[in-house]
C-alpha cells in the first residue's frame, strides 16, 4: 500500500487548548516523530474552524497532494462537520478527515501542561493511525416526506403546527386528552400582564381545528414509531369515543343529560365534576364529547343509553372501536408538555389530609370564571371567603428527595396568586419563598406591583403546614410553621388557606415516550436538547424535536418561542426535500460468512436477515443505523463496520499507545 | 471575646478550615453542609428552635463564616432533641442532626461546652456514658440521682418523693444497676475506640 | 524504573451518544481528571470487540474503560447489554492470564453525566494506579532465555536489556 | 412461626418491663419467637455520641457483631425501643457508607475479639414486624375481644420513622401503620396530627420547659381530638408523656388524664390477655377507667355529614395512589 | 549434491505430540508419490539424518521443509532458525508450529511451576536429590548442556520468517496431499505458489460452512460441557449450549467433530483477519447470551448473566485451547 500523504492540524482554540497544551511543540513533534507514519505537513493556528483556518487545511490538500487529514481540535460533535466540508470543498473525500478532541478531552480537563501536551501527542497519533485505515465514503441520501407530526397539543405543540400548516405543508397533530388546549386552557390569568388564558388561546384553538393542512388526532397515542429522518412511520391509536364525529353537532345534550357524574382530574385537576360523556371544556377543539367507558352507566351495567336517547342527530355509538392509524411523515416535533407534582408527596404540607390546602392548578381552576367556583376564591366548602392565604414557593422544586431543579414558573405564578387573592377578597396574603426569581422580561416589575399591593413577603421554606393549634387563634386554622430567615426566628401564622406552588415534572411516561422516539430523557427526566444553548430544540436523533415544558420547565412565552423554533427547523428540513446520511454501515462479505447466524437476532431494527438459499447473512443498508454490535459479535470476520472497522479501531489503539514507549505519562 | 464590640466581626478571610473541620468529624463522607441554601426549614421544624439562640440555619452560616467560638459556645446544638425533622425535611439534604452530634462533642472536647444557658447538658450526657461504661447497661434511677445531686440537688429530692417515687413504687425502677457478664470485652473495645479517636476525634 | 508515581494508561471506549458526549461535557464543565485516559469513540457500545481490549493490554494499556449508556437507555435499544455481557465473560477469562479483573472495567454514563464520568475515571486511575503497571510487553517477553537457573528453583529474573529488546 | 433476633434496650429491664412483657405474650399469639442477644449493651441512646463518636459506634457496634455472631440462620434483629432502633440501623447503615468510619469502629471490636460486616443484620422495628411482616390479616386472626369504642390516638413520636434511611416503612410525617393496626383489632382511631411529633427526649433533664411544651402540645391534641388512651412504641415516649403528665397539668393549668400504654399492651388486650398479665396499672396515669370505655359491640358508624352542594372534592388520600407514583 | 535432480524434501518435529507426522502418512498411498517427487534430506521421524548432516547442507538447500510443533526450548529454536537458513520454503505445519497450540496450554503457568510438578511434586516421582534440569551442569569432565527449557511456548513465526502455514491438529491428510499437489504442480510445471505468507490447506469460511447442522438464530441459557449432556442429533452444538468453536474456527477439516457431536475445538485457527481467535469467539458466545432485558435492574442484571457464565467452566481454557501463543495476550502473567 502506497504511503498516505497526512497533513496534521492542531487548533489553539484562542487560549483554550494553547494555554493547557503546548501546541507548538505539539506540531513540531507531530510533523517530526510521525513522518516516517506519512505525516507531510504539521501547523497550528490560532482558530482552526476560522475560514482563515479552513483555508489552510484547503491550502494543503492542494498543493501538497494530501490524502489524509487529521485536525486536533474541539470534539467531533462540535466542528466534524465544519473540517469534512473544508476537505470535500477541497477536493478530498470528507471521511478522509479524522477531527480528534484535544479540548474537551484534554485541555479542558487536565491542568498540568506536560501531562496535557504528552496526551495530546497520543490522541494525534490515535488520529493519524487511525485516518490511515479510512474510506472514502459516500452519503447516503434520503427524500423528506414534507409531512410532520407533532405529538401533544398544548400551546408548544399549537404553535408548532401551525406555523408548518399556514406554510403549507402538512401536520398531524396527536393529542391523548379530548381536546387540545394543553395546561393552558386551565389558567385563568397569564402573568406578567395578566390576559385571560382563554381569550388568547382559543382562537389559536379554533384555527388548528379547521385548518386545511392539519390532521387533528385527539384522544389518540402514538404507539410506535419506526423508520428514520424523513421517513417515518408512525402508528397511531384512537381510542374509541363512542360519539360519531361525522354525525355530532356537539350541541352538548348528552353532556346535560348523562346522569353519571365524576371527579375530573385533569381539566379541573380533581376540584371539579364532569360527566362519564363530556368535553373537557365548554370550548373543547374538536367540540365532539367523548365517552369514558370506565364511568359509564352503560358500560358497567348495559343500562340507560340517556346519550344516545337524546342525541337528536344520532351521533352515539356504543360499538365504535379504537382506530390503529399508520401515519407517513417526515419530521417529529415532541411537545409532550409536563405533569404537575403530586404535592401529597410534602406531607408536611398535608395536601391531600387538610382541607383547604390547595394545589397551584386546583388554585387555577378556583380563580377561572368558567372553574367549578365561577372564579369565586373560597374555601374548600366552597362557599366561606378566605381572609388570610398563604402561599408556599418551591413544593416539591429545589429539593434533593423530590426534584433538584427549579420549577423557573412557581415564583411568577405565586405572585399572580398572591395578586388575585388580594384583588378579589383583599385577604391578608403571606408569600413563602426561599430565592424570589423574577428574571424575565415584565416579571420584576410585577413583583413590584404586588409588592404595593400590600402582599406579605417572607424569606424561609415552610417548615409545615398543621393543624395542630398551640393558641386559640390557632384554633381551626392552618398554621404555617416557619423560620422567618430575615429575622432568625420560628414564627407561626394561621392561615385559612393555603396553596401549594408545585413542582413542574417531566411526564410521568416521559422515559417511555422518549425511548419510543429513540430520544434521551436527562437524570431529571427532561427530554435532552441537541445542544443546551446552540441547538435547543433538536434532538440527538435526526428528524426528531422538542419544544415546551418536555424539555424543561418553563412559561408560555419560552414555550411559544420553542414550537415556532422546533416548527422553523422542521420547515428547512422540509425545503431541502432531500437530505444526507452518514454512510456509518455495517456490511456482510457473503464469502467470508458461514452461515452460522450468530448475529441473526444482535439487531435491534431487524437490520440482518439470514438468506437460506445462500446460507449467508444479510444486513439491509436502509435499516441498519451503525451500531456495529454484529461487527463486534461475528466470529469470523465476515462483518465490517465502514467508518469504525475493526482495522481502524485498532489502528487508532495501537498510535495512542504507541507513544507510551516514546514518551511515559508525566505526572 | 471583646464584649464591646456590638456587631459581628464580619469574616476577613475566606478560610473555611472550620466548615471543613465539622464535615471531617461528621460520620459519612459527605454530611452535605457545604450545600446548604439558608432556606430556613430546619430552623422553622425545630420543636425547641424557639428556645435556640441561633436557629440551625444561622449556626450553618456562622460556621462558613468561621465564627467558631460563637458556634461553639451556642446552646443550639444542646437543644436538639434527635427528632430528626430538619433532617427529612432538608431539601439539600443536610445531615443536621449529626452536624449538631458534632457540633457537641467539640465543643466538649474545646471547653466551651459549660458556655451556653444548656450547660446541664454535656453533665448529663457523661453521667449517662460513666454507667453505660461501667456496666455496660444505663440505669435509670442512678443516672436520675447522680446527674440531679450533682448539678441540681433540690430537683433530687423533687424526684425521689415526686414522680421518681412514684416509678419506684410502680415497680418501674431499679435500686441496683444490671452488669452485663463480659464487661471486660465492652471496657476493650471502648478503650480501643477511645484510642482510635484521639482526643475525641478521629477525622473521618 | 524511577521512583516516582506510577501513572498508569488506560484506554477508554465510548459510545458516541452517551459516554463521549459526558465526555465533552466534562470538558465543557471544565470538570479536572487525570490526564491518564485516552479515549476512542465507538457508535456504541456494543461495537467493544473484546480484542480492542485484548489489544489495549498487549500494547502496553494498564487498563481498559468501557462506557455505554444505562441499561434500558440504549441509543440503540439494548445493545449495551452485549457489553456487559461481554465484558463480564471478558473479566472472567482475563482473571485466567493473571490479569486483575478491575482493569476492565465497565461504566454506564448518560450524556449529561460529565461529572460522574470525570468521577469514575479518577476512580478507576487511582485503583489501577494501586494495582501497579500491568506491562504486558514484557510479560509476553518472557520467555526464559535469558536467566540461568539456579538447582532451587530460581524466581524469575529479567534482565533489562532483554526486555527492552523484545519491545 | 417466625423467628427474631431481640435486643430489648435498658428500659425494657425496668422502667419499661410491661412492655417487654407484653410484647412477647402478643409475639406468642402471632407465632413469632424472639430470642434474646446475649449480653447485649446499652445503645449509647442519644448521649454517647455527644461526648465521643468512634466509642459511640463501637458501642452499637458491639451489639451488632453480637447479633450478626449469634444469628446464625440470617434473623432480623428486632428493637422495641425507637431509639435503641435508630441507633442499630444507622450505626448498620453508616458503617456501610463510610469505609473510614468502618475501619476504625471494626478495629476497635476487634480489641474484644469481634467484627462486624455492615449490611449482615437487617434491624427492624417491632411495629414494623406485626405490620409488615405478620401483618393485619394474621393480626386480626388472633383478636378475641376488640377494643369496640376505645378511642386511641396512636403516637409514633420521632425517632421510628425519622431519619429515612432506604426502605423506612412508614411516612416521616403522618405515618398510618399503627393507625391501622389499632383499627384492626377493634379499635377506634381518632385525628391525631401530632402523631409523629417529638416528645421531648431528654430535654426534660435539660430544659424541662422546652420538655413541657413539648408534651402539653402533644397530650393537648390527643384529647382535643377525643382520645381514651394514647398508645407508644417507645418507651421514652411512654415515660415523658406518663410521668410529666402532672407538671405539665401544674405548669399549664390544664387537667389531662389520658393515661399512655405500650401498643402490645393493647394488643394483648384484643388477645385476650388480662388487664393484669399485660401490666395494666403500673402507668402512673391510671389506664383502667379509660378501658372501661371498651364495649361489646362496635359503635355505629358516625355519619359523615352530607356534603353540601358547594363542597370541593379533596384529592384521594396518598395511600390510595401510593402505588402509581414515581419513586415510591 | 543436487544428486538426483529431485526437489528436497524435509520435514521436522518439534514440540509436538507427533500426530502431525502420522496425519502426513496417513495421506497413504500418496506418499509414495512423495517418495517420487522428492528427495528426503531431513526427516527424524523417518529416516537417519543428523543435525550435523543439515549444518552441513548449503543455505536454501531444502526446497520444502514442513516445520512440526512449538518452540518450547531452545533445541526447538536452534533448529527452526537451522531449518529457515537451509530451507527455500519453510512451512509452518500443524497447530503447534503455528499457534502453540496445546503446549502452549502452558503459558497460562510457568517454567518454575511445570518443573515443580513435573520433577518434584509429581506422586510418581523419587527425586531425593530434588534435581532439575540445568541447561549447563559442570561435571570433573567439563560442562554438560542439554536445551534449555523456555518459560513461553512459541509459534513457529514468533522466531523465524515462516512462509506458509498448514493448519489442523493434526491437518487433514487429504488437505496435505491438495497442498503437496499444489507445490509438486510448482516445482514441475513451474505453477505458481501461493504468495508468501499464506494460510493453505484451509478454508477461507469457518467450520460452520462445512458442518451439516442447521442453523437458527441462537440464545443460550445455560452452557454445557462435552459430558454433560447428549447433544440432540442434526441441532447446531452451541445453540444446545454445547460450546462449538466452529463459528470461530477456519474450515477446512470437514466439520469432523460437530458431525459427530463433539463440539469445534478450534483446532484450524482463526479466520483471515482475526487477531485473535479466543476474543473473537469469547465475543460471540456472550453475544448470544439469552438472558436478561434492559428493563432489568443493573444488579439483576449482572446476577442474571453470571448465572448463566458459571455454566461456562474455564473460559480461557476453552477460547484459547489451540491458540494461546499466538493469541494477542500469549501467555498469562504469573504473581511472584
Amino acid at each position: 500500500m502506497p504511503q498516505e500523504r497526512i497533513g496534521v492540524y492542531v487548533c489553539h482554540c484562542g487560549s483554550n487548548i494553547a494555554g493547557t497544551v503546548d501546541v507548538e511543540e505539539l506540531t513540531a513533534w507531530a510533523g517530526e516523530a510521525l513522518r516516517h507514519r506519512g505525516v507531510v505537513v504539521a501547523r497550528d493556528y490560532k482558530f482552526m474552524c476560522s475560514s482563515l483556518g479552513q483555508d489552510l487545511i484547503a491550502k494543503d490538500i492542494k498543493e501538497d497532494a494530501l490524502t489524509r487529514v487529521v485536525v486536533a481540535a474541539c470534539s467531533p460533535h462540535l466542528h466534524e462537520a465544519t473540517f469534512r466540508k473544508a476537505c470535500a470543498d477541497a477536493g478530498m473525500n470528507p471521511y478522509l478527515c479524522e477531527l480528534v478532541s484535544i479540548r474537551e478531552q484534554v485541555s479542558w480537563v487536565h491542568t498540568d501542561k506536560a501531562a496535557a501536551t504528552a496526551k495530546a501527542k497520543a490522541v494525534i497519533s490515535g488520529g493519524v493511525e487511525r485516518v490511515i485505515h479510512h474510506a472514502p465514503l459516500e452519503p447516503m441520501s434520503v427524500p423528506i416526506n414534507p409531512a410532520t407530526l407533532v405529538v401533544g397539543g398544548g400551546i408548544a405543540g399549537i404553535q408548532a403546527a401551525m406555523e408548518i400548516a399556514d406554510s403549507g405543508f402538512h401536520v398531524y397533530l396527536v393529542e391523548r386528552e379530548p381536546s387540545i388546549g394543553g395546561h393552558m386552557a386551565q389558567f385563568d390569568k397569564t402573568f406578567p400582564t395578566l390576559d385571560c388564558a382563554a381569550c388568547i388561546l382559543t382562537p389559536k384553538m379554533v384555527s388548528i381545528g379547521s385548518h386545511p393542512h392539519i390532521t387533528l388526532l385527539t384522544y389518540s397515542e402514538v404507539e410506535q414509531v419506526d423508520g428514520y429522518v424523513g421517513n417515518f412511520n408512525v402508528t397511531v391509536r384512537k381510542k374509541a369515543s363512542y360519539v360519531n364525529s361525522d354525525l355530532c353537532t356537539g350541541c352538548s345534550v348528552c353532556e346535560e343529560k348523562c346522569p353519571k357524574s365524576v371527579i375530573d382530574p385533569v381539566f379541573e385537576a380533581g376540584l371539579g365534576y364532569r360527566k362519564a360523556i363530556y368535553r373537557s371544556f365548554p370550548q373543547a377543539v374538536p367540540k365532539f364529547p367523548v365517552i369514558d367507558a370506565d364511568n359509564c352507566i352503560y358500560f358497567d351495567t348495559g343500562k340507560c343509553k340517556a346519550c344516545e336517547i337524546h342525541c337528536e342527530a344520532g351521533a352515539i355509538d356504543f360499538e365504535q372501536e379504537d382506530q390503529i392509524l399508520e401515519l407517513n411523515v417526515g419530521n417529529i416535533i415532541l411537545a409532550t408538555g409536563y405533569d404537575l407534582f403530586d404535592a401529597r408527596r410534602e406531607t408536611q404540607y398535608g395536601y391531600g389530609r387538610l382541607a383547604n390546602v390547595f394545589t397551584s392548578l386546583e388554585f387555577e381552576r378556583l380563580t377561572n370564571a368558567a372553574g367549578p367556583t365561577n372564579g369565586n376564591i373560597v374555601l374548600r366548602d366552597g362557599e366561606t371567603t378566605p381572609k388570610s392565604v398563604g402561599i408556599i414557593h418551591c413544593v416539591g422544586s429545589r429539593d434533593r428527595k423530590f426534584n433538584n431543579y427549579c420549577s423557573v414558573i412557581c415564583c411568577m405564578q405565586s405572585l399572580k396568586f398572591a395578586h388575585l387573592v388580594k384583588e378579589r377578597t383583599g385577604a391578608e396574603v403571606f408569600n413563602f419563598y426561599i430565592d424570589m426569581r423574577t428574571a424575565y422580561k415584565e416579571y420584576d416589575e410585577f413583583y413590584q406591583r404586588v409588592l404595593s399591593e400590600g402582599v406579605h413577603f417572607i424569606r424561609g421554606r415552610v417548615a409545615e403546614v398543621t393543624d395542630v393549634s398551640n393558641t386559640p387563634e390557632e384554633e381551626d386554622k392552618l398554621v404555617i410553621q416557619i423560620e422567618d430567615t430575615r429575622i432568625g426566628r420560628q414564627r407561626r401564622i394561621p392561615v385559612d388557606m393555603v396553596i401549594l406552588s408545585a413542582a413542574l415534572e417531566p411526564r410521568h411516561d416521559s422515559d417511555e415516550v422518549a425511548h419510543q422516539f429513540g430520544i434521551s430523557c436527562s437524570v431529571n427526566g427532561w427530554f435532552i436538547e441537541k445542544h443546551p444553548k446552540l441547538d435547543p430544540v433538536a434532538t440527538m436523533t435526526e428528524g426528531i424535536y422538542i419544544a415546551g415544558c418536555a424539555q424543561g420547565p418553563k412559561d408560555i412565552p419560552s414555550t411559544v418561542t420553542q414550537g415556532a423554533a422546533a416548527a422553523a427547523r422542521v420547515l428547512g428540513r422540509i425545503q431541502q426535500k432531500e437530505m444526507a446520511l452518514e454512510p456509518i454501515r455495517a456490511e456482510v462479505t457473503e464469502a467470508l460468512c458461514s452461515g452460522c447466524r450468530i448475529c441473526n437476532n444482535l439487531c435491534p431494527y431487524t437490520a440482518i436477515v439470514f438468506d437460506e438459499a445462500k446460507e449467508v447473512s444479510v444486513i439491509n443498508a436502509a435499516l441498519c443505523q451503525g451500531c456495529g454490535t454484529c461487527v463486534a459479535a461475528c466470529p469470523s470476520n465476515a462483518i465490517s463496520g465502514t467508518q469504525f472497522s475493526n482495522e481502524q479501531v485498532m489502528a487508532q489503539l495501537h498510535g495512542l499507545l504507541m507513544l507510551n514507549i516514546m514518551e511515559p505519562v508525566v505526572s | 471575646m471583646d464584649t464591646s464590640v456590638k456587631y459581628v466581626r464580619g469574616p476577613t478571610t475566606h478560610d473555611r478550615t472550620f466548615l471543613e473541620e465539622v464535615i471531617a468529624q461528621t460520620p459519612v463522607d459527605d454530611p452535605r453542609l457545604a450545600y446548604c441554601v439558608q432556606c430556613g426549614t430546619c430552623g422553622g421544624s425545630c420543636p425547641s428552635g424557639a428556645d435556640m439562640d441561633y436557629s440551625p440555619r444561622e449556626l450553618f452560616a456562622m460556621i462558613d463564616a468561621n465564627m467558631r467560638e460563637e458556634v461553639l459556645s451556642s446552646n443550639t446544638p444542646w437543644y436538639c432533641v434527635s427528632c430528626y425533622y430538619c433532617m427529612v425535611r432538608c431539601p439539600q439534604d443536610v445531615h443536621i442532626t449529626d452536624v449538631m452530634y458534632t457540633l457537641k462533642r467539640m465543643a466538649v472536647r474545646e471547653g466551651f461546652s459549660h458556655e451556653s444557658n444548656a450547660k446541664d447538658a454535656p453533665d448529663f450526657s457523661e453521667t449517662f456514658i460513666d454507667f453505660v461504661e461501667n456496666y455496660g447497661r444505663s440505669f435509670e434511677l442512678g443516672l436520675a440521682t447522680l446527674y440531679h445531686l450533682r448539678h441540681h440537688p433540690l430537683n433530687a429530692v423533687r424526684m425521689a418523693t415526686g414522680m421518681g417515687f412514684d416509678l419506684f413504687r410502680k415497680g418501674r425502677m431499679n435500686l441496683l444497676p444490671t452488669r452485663i457478664e463480659n464487661i471486660d470485652q465492652l471496657k476493650a473495645i471502648l478503650a480501643e475506640a477511645k484510642a482510635i479517636g484521639g482526643n475525641g476525634d478521629a477525622n473521618l | 524504573m524511577n521512583n516516582e508515581q506510577f501513572e498508569p494508561v488506560i484506554i477508554g471506549f465510548t459510545c458516541n451518544w452517551c459516554s463521549y458526549r459526558a465526555a465533552d461535557l466534562a470538558g465543557t464543565a471544565r470538570v479536572k481528571y487525570p490526564p491518564n485516559v485516552r479515549l476512542i469513540r465507538l457508535m456504541c457500545s456494543g461495537r467493544i470487540d473484546p480484542t480492542f481490549v485484548l489489544q489495549a493490554f498487549a500494547g502496553g494499556a494498564d487498563g481498559v474503560l468501557i462506557t455505554g449508556c444505562h441499561p434500558g437507555e440504549c441509543h440503540y435499544l439494548e445493545q449495551n447489554l452485549k457489553a456487559l455481557r461481554r465484558t463480564m465473560l471478558l473479566q472472567r477469562t482475563v482473571a485466567q492470564f493473571g490479569i486483575e479483573p478491575e482493569r476492565v472495567r465497565l461504566v454506564w454514563a448518560s450524556a449529561a453525566e460529565g461529572v460522574y464520568l470525570a468521577n469514575a475515571i479518577t476512580e478507576m486511575v487511582e485503583e489501577i494506579r494501586a494495582l501497579g503497571p500491568l506491562n504486558w510487553p514484557q510479560v509476553a517477553a518472557l520467555n526464559g532465555k535469558s536467566h540461568v537457573l539456579t538447582p532451587a528453583i530460581a524466581s524469575v529474573v529479567v534482565s533489562e536489556e532483554l526486555v527492552e529488546a523484545a519491545i | 412461626m417466625q423467628t427474631y433476633s431481640y435486643y430489648p434496650g435498658c428500659a425494657l429491664e425496668r422502667n419499661a418491663a410491661v412492655y417487654h412483657d407484653s410484647l412477647m405474650a402478643v409475639a406468642e399469639s402471632l407465632d413469632l419467637t424472639f430470642t434474646e442477644v446475649a449480653d447485649w449493651n446499652c445503645c449509647g441512646a442519644t448521649e454517647y455520641i455527644t461526648i465521643d463518636l468512634i466509642p459511640a459506634y463501637a458501642l452499637v457496634g458491639r451489639n451488632l457483631a453480637l447479633a450478626a455472631e449469634q444469628n446464625c440462620n440470617g434473623r432480623s434483629l428486632v428493637a422495641p425501643c425507637s431509639a435503641c432502633f435508630l441507633n442499630l440501623k444507622k450505626a448498620d447503615h453508616y458503617l456501610a457508607q463510610s469505609p473510614e468510619l468502618n475501619r476504625k469502629v471494626n478495629q476497635a471490636l476487634a480489641a474484644g475479639g469481634l467484627h462486624y460486616e455492615p449490611g449482615s443484620v437487617h434491624v427492624k422495628h417491632l411495629l414494623e414486624i406485626i405490620t409488615e411482616d405478620v401483618g393485619f390479616e394474621k393480626v386480626a386472626r388472633a383478636v378475641k375481644r376488640p377494643l369496640f369504642g376505645l378511642k386511641i390516638a396512636p403516637y409514633y413520636g420521632c425517632l421510628i420513622v425519622r431519619p429515612v434511611f432506604d426502605g423506612t416503612f412508614d411516612d416521616a410525617e403522618q405515618p398510618t401503620s399503627m393507625d391501622t393496626l389499632m383499627r384492626t383489632i377493634g379499635a377506634e382511631v381518632v385525628d391525631f396530627p401530632a402523631k409523629a411529633q417529638c416528645c421531648g427526649g431528654h430535654m426534660t433533664q435539660i430544659s424541662e420547659a422546652v420538655a413541657l411544651h413539648l408534651i402539653h402540645q402533644l397530650l393537648k391534641n390527643a384529647v382535643d381530638h377525643g382520645a381514651d388512651v394514647i398508645a407508644a412504641i417507645c418507651p421514652m415516649c411512654q415515660l415523658n408523656l406518663d410521668a410529666y403528665q402532672d407538671a405539665v397539668n401544674k405548669h399549664y393549668g390544664t387537667n389531662f388524664h389520658i393515661p399512655i400504654l405500650y401498643f402490645t399492651q393493647l394488643l394483648g388486650l384484643a388477645f385476650g390477655f388480662g388487664e393484669a398479665t399485660m401490666g395494666i396499672g403500673q402507668e402512673l396515669v391510671d389506664a383502667r377507667p379509660a378501658l372501661a370505655n371498651i364495649q361489646v359491640k362496635p359503635l355505629k358508624p358516625v355519619k359523615r355529614k352530607r356534603p353540601s352542594k358547594t363542597e370541593l372534592p379533596m384529592p384521594p388520600k396518598l395511600q390510595e395512589v401510593r402505588s402509581c407514583l414515581k419513586n415510591e | 549434491m543436487n544428486e538426483n535432480g529431485k526437489p528436497k524434501f524435509g520435514m521436522y518435529w518439534a514440540s509436538s505430540c507427533g500426530g502431525c507426522e502420522i496425519s502426513v502418512l496417513n495421506i497413504g498411498e500418496h506418499i509414495l508419490t512423495v517418495d517420487e517427487v522428492f528427495d528426503v534430506v531431513f526427516w527424524p521421524v523417518a529416516t537417519d539424518f543428523k543435525y550435523e548432516d543439515v549444518r552441513g547442507y548449503p543455505d536454501g538447500y531444502i526446497d520444502l521443509c514442513l516445520f512440526n510443533g512449538a518452540i518450547r526450548n531452545s533445541e526447538n529454536e536452534e533448529m527452526a532458525h537451522l531449518l529457515r537458513q537451509k530451507s527455500k520454503v519453510l512451512v509452518a505445519f500443524g497447530s503447534c508450529a503455528y499457534e502453540g497450540c496445546i503446549p502452549a496450554l502452558a503459558n497460562f503457568t510457568s517454567r518454575e511451576a511445570i518443573f515443580q510438578t513435573v520433577y518434584l511434586d509429581s506422586p510418581s516421582v523419587d527425586n531425593p536429590g530434588r534435581v532439575i534440569p540445568q541447561p549447563v551442569t559442570a561435571v570433573p569432565e567439563g560442562q554438560l548442556h542439554i536445551p534449555e527449557f523456555y518459560n513461553t511456548v512459541k509459534s513457529l513465526d514468533q522466531v523465524v520468517d515462516v512462509d506458509y502455514t498448514i493448519p489442523g491438529c493434526p491437518p487433514e491428510p487429504h488437505q496435505i496431499w491438495a497442498v503437496l499437489q499444489v507445490v509438486v504442480a510448482a516445482l514441475t510445471q513451474g505453477a505458481e505458489l501461493p504468495p508468501k505468507g499464506s494460510i493453505i490447506g484451509a478454508k477461507e469460511t469457518a467450520v460452520c460452512d462445512e458442518c451439516l447442522h442447521p442453523k437458527s438464530e441462537k440464545k443460550i441459557f445455560r452452557f454445557y460441557r462435552p459430558y454433560e449432556k447428549v447433544p440432540e442429533p442434526g441441532v447446531c452444538l452451541l445453540e444446545q449450549g454445547i460450546v462449538c468453536m466452529g463459528p470461530a474456527t477456519r474450515g477446512g477439516c470437514g466439520a469432523l467433530c460437530p458431525q459427530v457431536g463433539m463440539g469445534c475445538r478450534g483446532c484450524y485457527g482463526p479466520l483471515g483477519g482475526v487477531a485473535d481467535q479466543g476474543a473473537r469467539m469469547l465475543s460471540a458466545v456472550a453475544s448470544v447470551i439469552g438472558v436478561g432485558e434492559p428493563e432489568m435492574d443493573e444488579r439483576m442484571l449482572e446476577r442474571e448473566f453470571e448465572t448463566v457464565m458459571d455454566t461456562l467452566v474455564d473460559p480461557a481454557g476453552t477460547f484459547y485451547r489451540f491458540s494461546m501463543a499466538h493469541s494477542l495476550l500469549k501467555r498469562a502473567k504469573i504473581k511472584d
